[in-house]
């Protein structure tokens, strides 16, 4: 094992070792000719997108396969019976309702479904009587599907069974393995004689290193997987079958939903299980990633600093702004550091946090995003009066657009249409339906119509990129 | 004609001027009456605050609701009222609250605008109402909470003294764990509510009013038809409609009122534009 | 969905394929047509404005921090700073991210050496301005302003600070061009600018301006990507609609499979 | 100072209301026009930013992610990233500039690898769920099953004319194909419409947010006559722009008048 953590002097020279190494690694490169530059950044490029591709290209590993393969078709049966369970048609249960129009009481007949949209119109409406109708069988022989949907549900609760005594065969397995894992873990840390700190355990105590991690989080999703998801999932789907029994159900769309919500379960249960060899090392890999990224906020610091400098000393015109900056700046960031890092509660401490939390941060900072936001609803203003004027087909579809929407969502907008009556389909003329319509179908199309076009066009610069094909700017000079 | 060519290129600092006219000055009087129409979720959070139990309620139901305030300037525009709402109703009913800040600058936000209500309708800090003090981690805090309220959220914001005296503080008489919530108000500008239905609604059977931001309003309707949270005010508009159901002209209501001026606005300036736009085509094809 | 199935290795793979194969077969030196698109062509006219008037240009990237986005603006932005060199104009270039900031500094360096003045290239004006979106917003607001810059454009990820980008450039009586994958600010940018290229124009853009054989073949093989998700959304249209008319099980197994293998 | 200190402990909050209704004020004096009072704004909010930006990335991923791991609990192996954190200094060599690439190129890697599984879980369920029926599902009946069944249409019709403006590599000159991407342009710029439609009241909420910091925060902090001041200052302002001899309108603004939408 030849990444084991250090102490005192070793870590230091452990450090100094990198840092030298480092230091010559980037020596060596300054000495690498110029023809086998372009191929090195290639390589390098490449090898990185090949950890990420893999690891999403490769499925899951092979102990959990099995499991995964019967959950998929329960998955896949209960899917089917959805499709029986959508097919059977529903009368809605007529309903008596009752409310005062006008001084006197109404009584009417309406169906189930108006019942809100007349609680709109009227206010207080009581249901005096409901009268639940079988679900008519008789379209698309619903009665064969009503059976079939029974049969197949039967057979999906059979397949999650199988999987749920899988898994119960699987857990004490991993669990083994996980306690040689920590096992050889404890050694290592009596061989190098590792303090606590240096060691990362979980509440039972043992030592995590990135395989224990793994495997410890392989355990969790099983036990979550046979318990949250799938045990649930059996006692719902059998009650459905029971209530499927008796033709008599008074509100599929209920058992719809509950087995529709089920089989996303299932499909969840399958892919918390599907961890490949590569999955517990993503987390490592971002690490790594913001950790050097971050390395690079000095260049942003150094490009303003210099900037701003250069208007100080030449006395360039506002270079009292370029001042403010540094003051700002270094006053921030100053705070920022004493606050966190004075011992607490001691005088400096409290002084620089009620400088840094109340006055600087919540006081100056974020009263300047808030206000630099706020700006938009000005420039909105007359942005709408310049843009939209009746000189083009187009000019006149976005203004057309932008006018309904905009009156449906204002409530001057509804009392336009507030005339119109919420019941019936001449309720859906009202202004703020309207506006929902327009959001909801032609903008979400033509959205997504979009949306395809531009991932398609990362996915292939993405290629370009990893593959080092692209051209342009940065990627055609010579090295 | 000279005028009428002129709304053509209207000067944007006067639109400016316009649109903060239109904006402020309905905020400020209450000078705009609308019919706000109360809509269901709206209406089912009314009554969920009514049926809660009041201070003077009998020791053994006496719980208080909580207000937990997650947003900072950013929404604060949508969300503190819908805070200021239900604070009124509360303050009208006698019931007793704490507001509960996960963000550190609503923190002050929050604080500011009860106390000031709380002035004006004369009620006592400890008594009717406490602010907690801020809590800047979530989920842990919540899980805490469920075992023991004191203990976890420490300290409250006015005196910085600990939860536990309650000889300054009457309101935390006999409130243990989060079983001892009569409410939970989540004023939220993010998808935080899943916590609070996990870690409190459902293990403690503690009813849930959602007042999200209008972009989060969508969702918020899954919970309602699922019956994870009671009721719900969508936005800047659920708050007016609160408002309206108890009969008060607030803040929200005149913000509302403004909303409405500033589209109004809008739409005036884009017709205006147009007709500007064609007299000075006209003028044009004249010369 | 976590890891690959087998719809996704179709048309993943089916993706993959078809850009690379049109690629190599322009390098080989096939002819491919583009159609035109009309924001693209305005570029060189905004340019050619600044230099008559002797004014800066301004070229934001809006938040893009370093990434597919950010790299398509960088390769708009080297086509615009080669023509900018040419007429020896001078281009402000501000970005929100420090490494963004470094590499656009190397393109536009790159840029006018390339056209052979690289004495025109000053370091000043490539700028990190700030990471924080509305620190980022004022500081080129104030750009705008005191340059009093004559052309501006905005090709990146914007988000709500487009339309007060926008809006001040329009009042500074810029001629202002922008592209941006961020749908929501389309709109926005519609209204403020005098050009906007829409959606998915934004990665046609390089292969636009430079007609290098390797952007066009990709771009071609985008179409024909897009060509196979129209159908396979036909294909699932058409299946969902025998299934609401007929009960054949066979178009239920097709419908039910997809929808499994499209929830991942 | 302890003296100093001990009143910026005890007044913070007013001190930060003030700070705060200044900055609102002359980040908002943009809207007149760019003056010395929002360039001194500008620059303290850049700076404000740079500082807290500084500081956060110490605090929340050096410290916890690199610093402590090496120095607390000993992974020595992670003093090798900084190597390739100094590679990109290596931007302003002339000579070697091209080391600053090799750690580009990474991270150019490691977001191309990344957008296969992006696309995959942003792009592929859109796919799913634009699998709209043409035809009433037997479920549905009534006014419900026509709506549903027109609004399918009319999604599916609108999400074909967008995607058809959208192929590059068709000439347009065929008559079917240019009046697909026509009226696949004019479904975009309506959506367009509606968007900004949809936007206009969450930004109102900003501004009415800014009043309302202004009136609850701040007001009870300042004396009357402030506001007074203030106002008159205000209209003052205004008059004097009203009656402020103007030069004839320059030439670009005339232009910009006259540039339409694309």
């Amino acid at each position: 094992m030849f990444f084991v953590p250090l102490r005192g002097y070793s870590l230091g020279l452990a450090i100094g070792a990198c840092v030298v190494l480092g230091v010559l690694l980037l020596f060596l490169l300054t000495q690498v000719p110029h023809r086998y530059r372009k191929p090195i950044i290639i390589g390098v490029t490449f090898l990185f997108g090949w950890f990420y591709f893999l690891e999403f290209m490769i499925p899951g590993d092979r102990a959990t396969a099995p499991v995964r393969g019967i959950l998929r078709s329960a998955e896949h049966k209960l899917r089917l019976a959805q499709t029986d369970l959508e097919a059977i048609t529903v009368i809605k249960g007529q309903l008596t309702v009752q409310y005062v129009e006008g001084g006197r009481t109404v009584k009417r007949l309406i169906p189930k479904d108006e019942l809100k949209n007349l609680e709109l119109d009227k206010g207080e409406v009581k249901v005096v009587h409901e009268d639940k109708d079988r679900p008519r069988l008789g379209e698309h022989d619903g009665v064969r599907r009503v059976m079939r949907a029974r049969e197949i549900m039967a057979a999906a609760v059979a397949d999650l069974r199988r999987a749920k005594s899988e898994i119960e065969r699987l857990r004490p397995q991993v669990q083994r393995q996980l306690d040689q894992e920590s096992k050889k873990a404890e050694a290592e840390a009596k061989r190098y004689k590792l303090t606590k700190e240096m060691l990362a355990r979980d509440e039972q105590g043992n030592i995590l290193n990135q395989r224990t991690k793994a495997l410890r989080k392989r355990i969790d999703d099983l036990k979550d997987a046979a318990q949250k998801k799938i045990d649930p999932t059996i006692a719902t789907i059998e009650s459905a079958r029971s209530e499927l029994g008796n033709l008599s159900t008074a509100d599929v769309e209920s058992i719809r939903s509950v087995a529709a919500a089920k089989v996303e379960d299932v499909s969840l249960a399958r892919s918390t299980l599907s961890d490949n060899f590569l999955t517990p090392y993503k987390e490592t890999a971002s690490n790594i990633n913001a950790v050097i990224g971050s390395f690079a906020i000095g260049l942003g610091v150094f490009g303003l600093m210099s900037l701003h400098g250069k208007t100080i000393r030449r006395r360039r015109r506002g270079w009292i702004n370029s001042l403010a900056f540094y003051v700002a700046l270094f006053a921030m960031a100053l705070v920022g550091f004493l606050q966190k890092y004075l011992q607490q509660k001691s005088g400096g401490q409290i002084l620089s946090d009620a400088l840094y939390s109340g006055i600087l941060f919540n006081g100056a900072y974020i009263s300047l995003q808030a206000t630099m936001f706020s700006l938009v609803a000005f420039y909105i203003v007359s942005a709408a009066y310049r843009a939209f004027r009746v000189k083009s087909r187009e000019a006149v579809l976005m203004m057309g657009a932008a006018l309904l929407v905009m009156l449906g969502l204002v409530p001057i907008g509804q009392w336009m249409t507030s005339g119109i009556t919420h019941v019936g389909w001449l309720g859906s003329f009202r202004l703020e339906r309207v506006q929902d319509w327009i959001m909801t179908v032609p903008n979400m199309a033509a959205q997504r119509g979009m949306a395809f076009g531009i991932g398609v066009g990362g996915l292939a610069m993405a290629l370009r990129i990893w593959l080092s094909l692209e051209r342009g700017a940065y990627f055609d000079k010579q090295l | 004609m000279g005028f009428l060519t002129y709304l053509d290129r209207i000067d944007r600092r006067i639109m400016y001027l316009l649109l903060a006219v239109v904006v402020i000055v309905p905020l400020i009087f209450p000078i705009i009456r609308q019919k706000t129409e109360i809509t269901p979720e709206v209406m089912k959070a009314y009554e969920a605050v009514e049926k809660l139990p009041t201070k003077d309620a009998p020791r053994k139901d006496y719980k208080i609701a909580v207000i937990s305030v997650f947003f900072g300037p950013g929404t604060m525009a949508e969300n503190r009222p819908q805070m200021e709402a239900l604070v009124r109703h509360f303050f009208r009913r006698g019931v007793p609250f704490g507001i509960l800040p996960f963000d550190q600058a609503g923190t002050t936000l929050a604080y500011n605008k009860v106390d000031q209500i709380a002035k004006e309708m004369n009620k006592e800090y400890g008594k009717d109402w406490i602010a907690f003090s801020w809590q800047p981690i979530f989920d842990q805090t919540l899980q805490a909470m469920a075992t023991n309220v004191p203990r976890t959220l420490g300290r409250d914001k006015r005196y910085n003294a600990p939860l536990t005296d309650t000889k300054r503080f009457p309101i935390m008489e006999g409130i243990k764990t989060a079983g001892d919530f009569s409410m939970v108000v989540e004023v939220t500008p993010s998808g935080t509510v899943p916590a609070w239905i996990s870690y409190i609604g459902q293990t403690k059977k503690v009813p849930i009013v959602y007042c999200p931001t209008g972009v989060m309003v969508p969702e918020g309707y899954n919970f309602l038809d699922a019956h994870q949270i009671v009721g719900m005010l969508p936005g800047l508009m659920g708050a007016a409609r609160y408002e309206a159901a108890l009969g008060e002209k607030g803040f929200a209501t005149r913000a509302a009122g403004s909303l409405s001026t500033s589209h109004v606005l809008i739409i005036v300036l884009i017709i205006l534009g147009n007709i500007g736009y064609f007299m000075s085509l006209r003028q044009r094809s004249s010369s | 969905m976590q890891h690959a199935n087998w719809l996704v290795y179709l048309l993943e793979g089916a993706m993959v394929f078809l850009v690379l194969y049109k690629i190599l077969s322009a390098r080989a030196g096939r002819q491919l047509f583009i159609r035109r698109i009309p924001g693209l062509s305005a570029i060189d006219e905004a340019v050619g404005r600044s230099t008559e008037m002797g004014r800066p240009m301004l070229f934001s990237t809006g938040l893009s921090g370093i990434g597919i986005v950010a790299l398509q603006a960088l390769s708009i932005l080297g086509h615009i700073i080669k023509t900018a060199a040419r007429y020896r104009a001078r281009i402000i270039v501000p970005t929100a991210e420090p490494v963004l900031y470094t590499v656009a500094e190397e393109t536009a360096r790159d840029a006018y050496e390339s056209e052979g003045v690289p004495e025109a290239f000053n370091r000043d004006d490539v700028r990190f301005l700030s990471g924080d979106q509305f620190a980022y917003a004022s500081g080129v607001v104030g750009i705008l302003n005191r340059e009093k810059v004559a052309s501006a454009f905005y090709f990146g990820d914007f988000f709500a600070e487009s339309l007060i980008l926008a809006e001040n450039g329009q009042q500074v009586g810029a001629i202002q061009v922008a592209g941006t994958p961020q749908i929501m600010q389309i709109p926005f940018f519609i209204a403020a600018c005098d050009y906007t290229i829409i959606g998915d124009e934004y990665y046609a853009a390089s292969a636009y301006l430079s007609r290098e054989p390797t952007l066009l073949g990709s771009l071609v093989g985008q179409d024909y990507s897009k060509a196979i998700i129209l159908a396979l959304i036909v294909i699932g249209v058409i299946s969902m609609t025998m299934l609401a008319l007929t009960t054949l099980p066979f178009i239920e197994r097709v419908a039910v499979s997809l929808s499994e293998a499209l929830k991942g | 100072m302890h003296g100093i200190g001990s009143v910026i402990i005890s007044h913070k909050e007013i001190i930060g209301l003030w700070a705060g209704a200044i900055c609102t004020l002359a980040i908002f004096s943009l809207l007149y026009k760019e003056n010395p009072v929002y360039r001194l704004a500008e620059h303290v909010f850049i700076g404000l930013a740079m500082g807290y930006g500084v500081f956060i990335t110490w605090s929340e991923v050096l410290q916890p992610k690199w610093w402590d791991p090496m120095v607390n609990k000993g992974q020595w192996w992670w003093a090798l990233a900084i190597t390739p954190g100094l590679m990109y200094y290596f931007i302003y060599s002339k000579h070697n500039v091209w080391i600053s690439r090799i750690i580009l190129g990474a991270t150019f890697g490691f977001f191309s690898g990344l957008a296969f599984q992006g696309f995959a879980n942003t792009y592929i369920p859109m796919v799913g769920a634009s699998f709209k029926p043409l035809a009433p599902t037997p479920g549905e009946a009534g006014i419900g099953a026509f709506s549903s069944v027109f609004n399918n249409v009319i999604f599916v019709v609108v999400l074909v004319a967008v995607m058809g403006y959208f192929f590059f590599s068709i000439d347009h000159s065929a008559r079917s194909v240019r009046h697909t991407a026509a009226l696949g342009r004019w479904f975009l710029m309506f959506a367009f419409g509606a968007m900004f439609g949809a936007t206009v009241m969450a930004r109102m909420a900003l501004f009415i947010g800014r009043v309302d910091f202004l009136r609850t925060d701040f007001a009870p902090f300042v004396p009357a006559w402030f506001w007074y001041v203030a106002i008159g200052l205000v209209i003052a302002a205004v008059l004097m722009y009203l009656t402020w001899p103007k030069p004839p309108t320059k030439p670009e603004e005339a232009d910009a008048e006259e540039a339409a939408p694309s």
